[in-house]
């Protein structure tokens, strides 16, 4: 039981980190409809320049505060410079140009860093355990990973429901002619969002630093989770992508745990290994097939 | 003149709409733009408010050229749109649609145009500010896209077929709201095929025919020659 | 008298608070040219959308050559002999006029899981297809492509393309929109004549009262979804209701 | 249609080339030469595949590699089992494992063909986005299932002991194999220029044009659509199957998602819904990946921004350079 609650945990805290790459993802599909490969790259990007920062000072907050506005302004140069072009383009052709983005900025990192992987210590006073409940103890890190996650989710949630900039992000997805025609630069806050979205994502990579190895090409595996969730959720929902993510998170950890377990129970030990471990993998694109087939445009499809 | 077009020509790709359109708007003026179907009256709404870029020609507002400007910058010049077909934002609530896009003119503290404003202008969004835009009857999204475009306390508001498809007793309360807008000093120019309201409301009214001006002149002019309706409104 | 070809009982569609479509009943006779008006915004394209099948309806039944077809998909609804025109024209626009024509032979003749003949050698495709462009008047504009016809000519082409599939109903979206007097006189000769061959039932959606009357053995007149009168021209003309709702109160004063 | 005079030299041009290549690069001392022109062809075909769907269907798949791989895999799969003397399956049938091209070949196009089928009946109920995300989800599925499969060598990819075996012709040697191959691309050539042209061409570009219109004009779009993504998996299974050969080697990077990515953009930078332009897009991948390579270790960063170039300023891809004037639909 105690092995199930820390697994529930396991698959809370890769959902919220999910949730985070997924929601500046959704963001920039649901407004400006643009496909962004090259999202996974601010997510390494983020990790990159945390490492850097945290093994000269040896500060995690630090790393952090470095991590944040250098992804958002790599984010908002790429809108800018290239990204922009492609609003009105067809996705295949975004697609095909934010792929290009991928090998640069991949090969830009290692040029930058090497092509070894860096690895990012948890910080001290995050890396005792905590005990949930009596007996079991669980790392106050990812402790801390779904608490920050949780609570980004609520901000995100303000914003968009709660303020100005949120009603127009929310009319911007509908009719950006109209939002222009009513005397709303569209373009800055297109830019904006970008900037949002990048931040977002490099703090998924920060937090991801010290669990996962820092490692060029660490942003695309997970941004396809990513996508997988937003197609879950309904491009452009963020309390889609919420959904989505958790329940991505929890597939996906439980069946790894799991499954093997369970097919042990009528299965030959080798078997059921095999068999498990290449159905796990398969659980997150099992789910998403399954939810397009039963509802073709996610779970919560946006609004238009 | 607050507004002044001269020589507009618009075209979609290939196929040319607009050969030299010529249109004024005075400070407190109400003018109209007549004419049937496809005849070019929203693709010059749309060339002046710079959501489509006219291929030559001025437009000038307050002596300012705005031809070629990005939509949003005409827009913070001072012109409000209501869009033909409404296009409220489905997905906001009425308060939302309201206040999305609203904005104060430089140097005033208070504005004309606020959310109390606008819901005893149009009691009807008061009563429904929580529902959506796709939940509001068509007369409510229209109340709810002209209340959308005076918060944005424009110096000329434009409004392209703003009652039609709409029930009588609706077009008569929209009426209404332009008859006391007008009486305020607001500019405004309609598109309409509603004669009979126009002659009442509008000062001068302006007939295009493919693309051109062919007739301009005021209320009694127009009322006055059943020829002119029939050859070039249809009516 | 005989069977209606087409019959709409109760056909209802709201999309959010906005009903388009109240409970609308029509049936048309065969051989009529029945036209359908209203303000824009009236829920004609919407009826239209539901008789075609790419709109499902909420409530209702549609019954073509006495067979009820609401459920079934647009392919099926036009291999029985439904076929429309568009009201914003919606060619093949990088095929020319006459492999816009030959597709809709194409698709009236039988299954396309041919893989080898070349499609524009073949004479069962392309001499209906000609005689369709020809009927419309563009014979002469066969190897155009159709992006590079004039915004009158498409339109030209629309038909033919609802001609070759030799439908039974003929749905007519706004055919003379955007039109100038020119081309819209054109227009109006062409369905003229094909109203004078008597082979087809036709459905025309029209704005312009100069079509209609032209045109129409009888007309629907349509506000806010629901149907306020039917009748022949001088019926609709003289209907005191229809010229305050929808010919404007404008015209009554 | 006649060809303007430039495609025609080109076309021709282009085949003596090909035709003529083994020799000539053995003549100047380079025998590698003819590895990296087979391994440019294998993609051209299976650039050719993706076209047919994307060019000419407008269905944005991006997980084609899926078919590649999968191709790949059962070549080595039924030749580990024979040369490991283990039947594949032994219920209800005994299936032995081969290394006959003749067997192995087909049986990779139809293994593909099978898996565009079903994951066509799934993803052709969606489009747009959805449809580029749920394509490569199913390869991405594939993908992690041959890296759970140990018995075939995991995450490290399984070796061939040797090509196939295909009657007098001798694999092995590497100008045979290259002819092969250059024969294959031909053919798919010729067959698709006449699929194009025929009525079930014709119903496909109708549909990448105006699906919404091909529906009322009575075309059940999702039958056709279905057949063409059915047929360009097989194509691209005999690519796979090819590509296992000329390594003598699988592996799952071959079915990953970059590899979809590449082969997506080998079509639109030859040019997309255009006969030839798969070949002239493997071309021009390929050898700038090999110019680049051999100039710079860093040769993505150059790559990249020249992709996102070319997405930005080359609209209709390098084909469209040389065919100017000509309709696309040719």
């Amino acid at each position: 039981m105690l092995l199930v609650l820390e697994q529930v945990l396991n698959g809370l805290q890769l959902g919220v980190m999910l949730f985070l790459l997924a929601a500046g993802l959704t963001l920039v599909l649901g407004i400006m409809n643009l496909v962004n490969l090259a999202h996974g790259s601010l997510y390494m990007i983020g990790a990159f320049v945390a490492a850097g920062v945290v093994r000269v000072t040896d500060s995690f907050l630090l790393g952090l505060l470095a991590a944040l506005p250098a992804a958002a302004l790599v984010g908002m140069a790429v809108e800018v410079v290239a990204l922009r072009r492609l609003y009105t383009r067809q996705h295949l052709d975004q697609v095909l140009a934010t792929f290009g983005l991928i090998l640069f900025f991949n090969e830009l990192v290692r040029i930058l860093w090497g092509p070894r992987a860096l690895f990012m210590d948890v910080p001290h006073w995050l890396s005792d355990t905590v005990e949930i409940v009596p007996g079991a103890p669980y790392p106050a890190f990812r402790l801390a990973i779904i608490v920050v996650g949780g609570a980004v989710a609520g901000f995100l949630y303000w914003l968009v429901r709660h303020t100005r900039l949120g009603m127009l992000i929310r009319a911007g997805a509908s009719n950006r002619e109209m939002v222009g025609a009513l005397g709303v630069d569209i373009k800055r806050l297109y830019t904006l969002v970008f900037g949002l979205g990048a931040m977002l994502a490099a703090l998924a990579g920060v937090m991801a630093g010290p669990i996962y190895a820092v490692e060029v090409g660490m942003g695309e595996p997970v941004l396809i989770v990513a996508f997988v969730v937003v197609v879950i959720g309904g491009i452009g929902s963020v309390r889609g992508s919420l959904v989505g993510a958790l329940l991505v998170g929890l597939v996906d950890t439980l069946g790894r745990a799991f499954l093997p377990t369970l097919f042990r129970a009528f299965l030959a030990p080798d078997t059921a290994d095999g068999l498990g471990a290449a159905l796990a993998s398969m659980a997150i694109y099992v789910l998403m097939a399954a939810v397009l087939a039963w509802r073709p445009r996610g779970l919560f499809p946006a609004h238009g | 003149m607050m507004l002044t077009v001269e020589g507009l020509e618009t075209c979609y790709g290939e196929s040319r709409i607009l050969f030299g359109m010529a249109l004024e708007v005075d400070a407190g003026e109400v003018v109209t733009l007549l004419g049937r179907n496809g005849m070019g009256k929203t693709t010059t709404v749309r060339s002046i408010m710079g959501l489509v870029r006219p291929r030559a020609g001025r437009i000038a507002f307050e002596g300012k050229e705005i031809a070629g400007l990005p939509s949003y910058k005409v827009a913070q010049a001072g012109l409000g749109l209501v869009p033909e077909g409404r296009q409220v934002f489905p997905n906001l609530t009425v308060r939302e649609n309201l206040l999305a896009t609203a904005r104060a003119p430089d140097g005033r503290r208070v504005p004309r145009w606020t959310l109390e404003a606008v819901t005893r202008l149009f009691p009807a969004l008061g009563e429904r500010r929580d529902a959506y835009g796709d939940q509001l009857s068509g007369g409510e999204q229209q109340m709810l896209a002209i209340g959308r475009a005076l918060m944005t306390n424009p110096k000329l508001l434009i409004l392209d077929e703003a009652t039609e498809g709409l029930a009588p007793l609706i077009r008569a309360e929209i009426w209404r709201v332009l008859e006391a807008l007008k009486a305020e000093g607001q500019a405004i120019l309609v598109i309409d095929k509603n004669l009979e309201a126009l002659t009442r409301i509008a000062d001068r009214h302006t007939i295009i025919e493919k693309g051109h001006v062919v007739w301009s002149g005021d209320s009694v002019a127009l009322a006055a020659d059943r020829d002119l309706q029939s050859r070039y409104l249809g009516v | 008298m005989a069977d209606p070809l087409l019959e709409i009982e109760g056909l209802s569609k709201a999309f959010g608070a906005v009903v388009a479509c109240d409970a609308v009943t029509l049936s048309l006779r065969e051989g009529e040219v029945h036209a359908m008006i209203g303000p824009n915004g009236a829920g004609k394209t919407t009826l239209l959308g539901q008789l075609t099948g790419e709109i499902r309806p909420d409530a209702g039944r549609i019954r073509f050559a006495g067979e009820d077809v609401t459920g079934l998909p647009e392919h099926a609804r036009a291999g029985r002999g439904l076929a429309r025109s568009f009201q914003v024209t919606s060619l093949f626009s990088r095929f020319t006029a006459l492999d816009n024509v030959a597709l809709a032979v194409q698709a009236q003749a039988g299954h396309s899981f041919r893989f080898w003949r070349p499609a524009a050698r073949e004479t069962a495709l392309v001499a209906p297809a000609r005689a369709a462009l020809a009927r419309v008047g563009l014979a002469e504009r066969a190897d155009v492509p159709a992006a590079a016809l004039a915004h009158g000519e498409q339109r030209q082409l629309e038909i033919a393309m609802a001609l070759a599939s030799g439908p039974r109903l003929l749905l007519l979206d706004e055919p003379t929109a955007g039109m100038g007097h020119e081309d819209s006189g054109r227009m109006i000769a062409l369905l003229s004549a094909l109203k004078a061959e008597g082979r087809m039932t036709i459905l025309l959606i029209e704005h312009d009262m100069d079509v209609v009357f032209a045109l129409a053995d009888r007309i629907t007149v349509l506000v806010y979804g629901q149907t306020i009168a039917t009748g022949v021209p001088e019926e609709i003309r003289a209907n005191s209701e229809v010229r305050r709702a929808y010919l404007g109160e404008e015209a009554a004063a | 249609m006649a060809r303007p005079v430039v495609t025609r030299l080109v076309l021709w041009g282009a085949l003596v080339l090909l035709l003529a290549l083994p020799p000539l690069v053995q003549g100047l001392g380079a025998d590698f030469a003819v590895g990296v022109a087979t391994r440019v062809l294998i993609f051209a075909l299976v650039g050719v595949s993706l076209n047919l769907i994307l060019g000419y269907g407008g269905m944005v798949s991006f997980g084609h590699a899926a078919f590649f791989g999968a191709g790949a895999y059962v070549v080595a799969i039924l030749a580990q089992h024979d040369t490991q003397g283990e039947p594949l399956v032994t219920w209800p049938i005994v299936i032995d494992g081969t290394q006959s091209a003749l067997i192995a070949w087909p049986a990779a196009m139809v293994v593909s063909a099978l898996l565009a089928l079903v994951i066509g009946l799934i993803a052709l109920r969606t489009s747009g986005l959805y449809f580029i995300m749920i394509t490569l989800a199913f390869a991405q599925m594939l993908y992690f299932l041959f890296i759970s499969l140990r018995a075939y060598g995991g995450e490290d990819g399984l070796s061939l002991f040797a090509r196939s075996a295909a009657g007098p012709l001798d694999l092995a040697d590497d100008v045979h194999f290259y002819y092969l191959v250059l024969g294959f691309v031909l053919l798919a050539l010729w067959i698709k220029r006449r699929l194009v042209a025929s009525r079930f061409g014709r119903a496909l570009r109708g549909i990448r044009d105006n699906e919404r219109r091909m529906q009322a004009l009575g075309f059940p779009t999702f039958r056709y659509k279905l057949a063409a993504f059915v047929m360009a998996g097989a194509v691209a299974g005999l690519s796979g199957a090819l590509i296992a050969n000329q390594t003598e080697f699988v592996s799952p990077s071959f079915l990953d998602w970059q590899r979809s990515g590449e082969i997506l953009v080998i079509v639109i930078l030859g040019g997309m819904g255009r006969v030839y332009g798969p070949v002239a897009g493997a071309v021009a991948f390929l050898l700038l990946e090999e110019v680049l390579s051999a100039w710079t270790d860093h040769w993505m960063l150059v790559l990249g921004p020249i992709l996102v170039l070319v997405v930005l300023f080359a609209k209709g891809g390098i084909w469209s350079l040389i065919e100017r004037g000509e309709t696309t639909d040719g």
